[in-house]
């Protein structure tokens, strides 16, 4: 998928051709609109990217640049971008000391024998090709067909859901949650949970549960004094006090010694 | 239609059902295709898709139609082999949902606004969903004040999964106390335990 | 093996690859069974896989090689219709970002000030973070220098999505550079060893 054409984005960008080969396609005018500036500036990514547009659009060698020309075209825009909008001319304006830079340079008088390397403009044409290359480069990736546009990925189903365990929690993981929770909760610094405490909520929530099961329970229906031991039933009755101190539920008894009965508020 | 018509629809629908993550539709179907095309030749095509991979053996995957649409799903016979290449690496519950479970393990009932208080933070209803599809804890009641908040509570799963006969076999926090007395007066323990807990038979 | 044997294992193979999000390596695939499995032996199912599937007219799926594994990929001929079920097609990438990556692809591992260097602008911290999050580039370590920047390298995802084997299957950088011979001295390839580029796998 290497050698295809290399086919055009949208203008300003223009057929990379050089040296006497004609591009295919003209981009409109240098001269833009005030009100259009910013779309415009929006075209190019940077200084490169202008440059290499001014050299395409005025035939220029990118080998053998006319510097006073292209250095000329280029304070146009940027003067243009710096009337406009200034804080985007930062990178440009750099790139114009450059220009400047490599066109004074050049009016210097040559030595008689000239390396090649010396030549002023050989870091800007490295620059300006290798930034060519990257954009021709990034348009091709855009090409290439990807997951999800171009290619379509089987991903039918699997019911894994039964294979799943849950996570598991150990006594320590709960503990350690809990001391956290009271760590942070400071106005429970004297808080004090007991053994007994637990075993009176456990009550509770029992009990609550068998009132959800039926709406009213006499008293004595949430002991069972045949097989509980004292204790158990000191905490039984603790927890039915304690319900209803949080007026979870209500007691009713209708005159003295009659049946004291239960239910959810 | 003709043979080599169809032939291609069935190919285009079993493409578009074997890459699509969701079921699809019979909607969904028709308009993969430019023309107008009947429901029932889509119910037509659909039938021979199925038929086609049933008759495959062994079977690695099937056709088939749940609540939103189609779907191409495993062989369940499959399953185990392909339990394989994603090995249940152990999951781990949020800090949120473990302190969360913590505190109606201590302080049930509880209301979602007591955990809330305790926490210093909003409960995400998440976390409430997934204790009780865990069938650690259930709904005992509500509290009757405003809005009538549900009462959370532990359930006997939530021991039995930790090895726990009873609440009273968490471990106490008298650690956390300054002076060891005990609200209800009951039960006192012979001495302060600490950290990490006394289990006591 | 026994034919039947073949048969199951090769049913596995294909109930794995398309119901897996990711593409299956081999050794993805040896885990599928109990039993060890030579990858001689993985490679000839995949074959006969491969070819079960094209042997079919017309073909829906194909079975492809990509970076990171094998996978099921809808027919290219097939795209146009299965592209009908989502008409919302994904947006296409800003030069910016496309430029980035070309330069990372091309030139990794690069730091942020590479890429700056190279396309004469800052570089919007929002591109580097859309590649990441696309799991296109990662970090693969900093450079020595002052201020230790990280250094990107495209990931196996990114092939992936590519339908690339590896960056070797990118077109050359020399295929992009606009004059293969270079004047004034830069750029030539043995002595500037920076362009053209050359990966190498």
């Amino acid at each position: 998928m290497s050698n295809q054409s290399l086919p055009l984005t949208e203008a300003p960008q223009i057929e990379a051709r050089i040296h006497g080969e004609k591009w295919t396609q003209l981009p409109q005018d240098l001269y833009i609109p005030p009100d259009a500036l910013e779309v415009y500036l929006d075209a190019f990514e940077g200084p490169l990217d202008l440059l290499l547009y001014l050299i395409r659009k005025h035939n220029l060698d990118i080998l053998d640049i006319p510097m006073a020309q292209l250095t000329q075209q280029y304070m146009d825009y940027v003067e243009h971008m710096r009337v406009e909008k200034l804080e985007l001319a930062a990178d440009y304006l750099l790139m114009s000391a450059m220009l400047i830079e490599i066109k004074s340079r050049m009016l210097l008088p040559k030595p008689t024998l000239v390396a090649e390397e010396d030549d002023p403009r050989a870091e800007l044409v490295r620059r300006l090709l290798e930034y060519e290359a990257i954009k021709l480069a990034a348009e091709r990736l855009d090409q290439m067909p990807q997951v999800g546009v171009d290619i379509m990925v089987a991903q039918a189903y699997l019911d894994k859901v039964s294979e799943q365990k849950p996570p598991q929690v150990s006594l320590d993981d709960l503990i350690d949650a809990w001391q956290n929770v009271l760590k942070r909760a400071s106005h429970f610094a004297h808080h004090k949970v007991g053994r007994a405490e637990l075993s009176v909520r456990e009550h509770m929530s029992q009990i609550m549960r068998q009132l959800k099961g039926a709406s009213m329970l006499e008293f004595t229906a949430l002991f069972d004094i045949v097989n509980d031991g004292i204790p158990k039933l000191v905490v039984c009755f603790l927890a039915i006090l304690e319900l209803a101190r949080e007026g979870l539920i209500s007691l009713t008894q209708q005159g003295a010694y009659s049946p004291i009965y239960v239910q959810l508020n | 239609m003709e043979n080599n018509q169809i032939a291609q629809m069935k190919a285009v629908l079993e493409a578009a059902l074997l890459t699509s993550a969701m079921p699809l539709s019979l909607d969904d179907m028709s308009r993969l295709f430019p023309e107008r095309i009947e429901r029932a030749t889509l119910r037509m095509l659909l039938d021979e898709l199925t038929q086609d991979w049933q008759q495959r053996q062994p079977v690695s995957m099937r056709l088939v139609q749940v609540a939103s649409g189609w779907r191409f799903q495993a062989s369940e016979e499959l399953v185990p082999f392909l339990a394989r290449l994603s090995p249940d690496r152990p999951q781990r519950y949020s800090r949120a949902l473990l302190e969360t479970l913590a505190i109606i393990a201590y302080r049930q009932p509880v209301t979602r606004g007591d955990i809330e208080e305790l926490r210093g933070v909003a409960v995400n209803p998440n976390t409430i969903r997934q204790l009780i599809e865990r069938d650690w804890i259930d709904v005992v009641g509500q509290r009757e004040v405003p809005g009538r908040p549900s009462l959370y509570a532990t359930t006997k799963t939530f021991l039995d999964d930790l090895n726990l006969k009873s609440l009273a076999d968490l471990p106490p926090f008298e650690s956390f106390v300054q002076q060891p007395e005990f609200a209800l007066g009951v039960a006192q323990p012979e001495s302060q335990s600490t950290l990490p807990m006394d289990i006591q038979e």
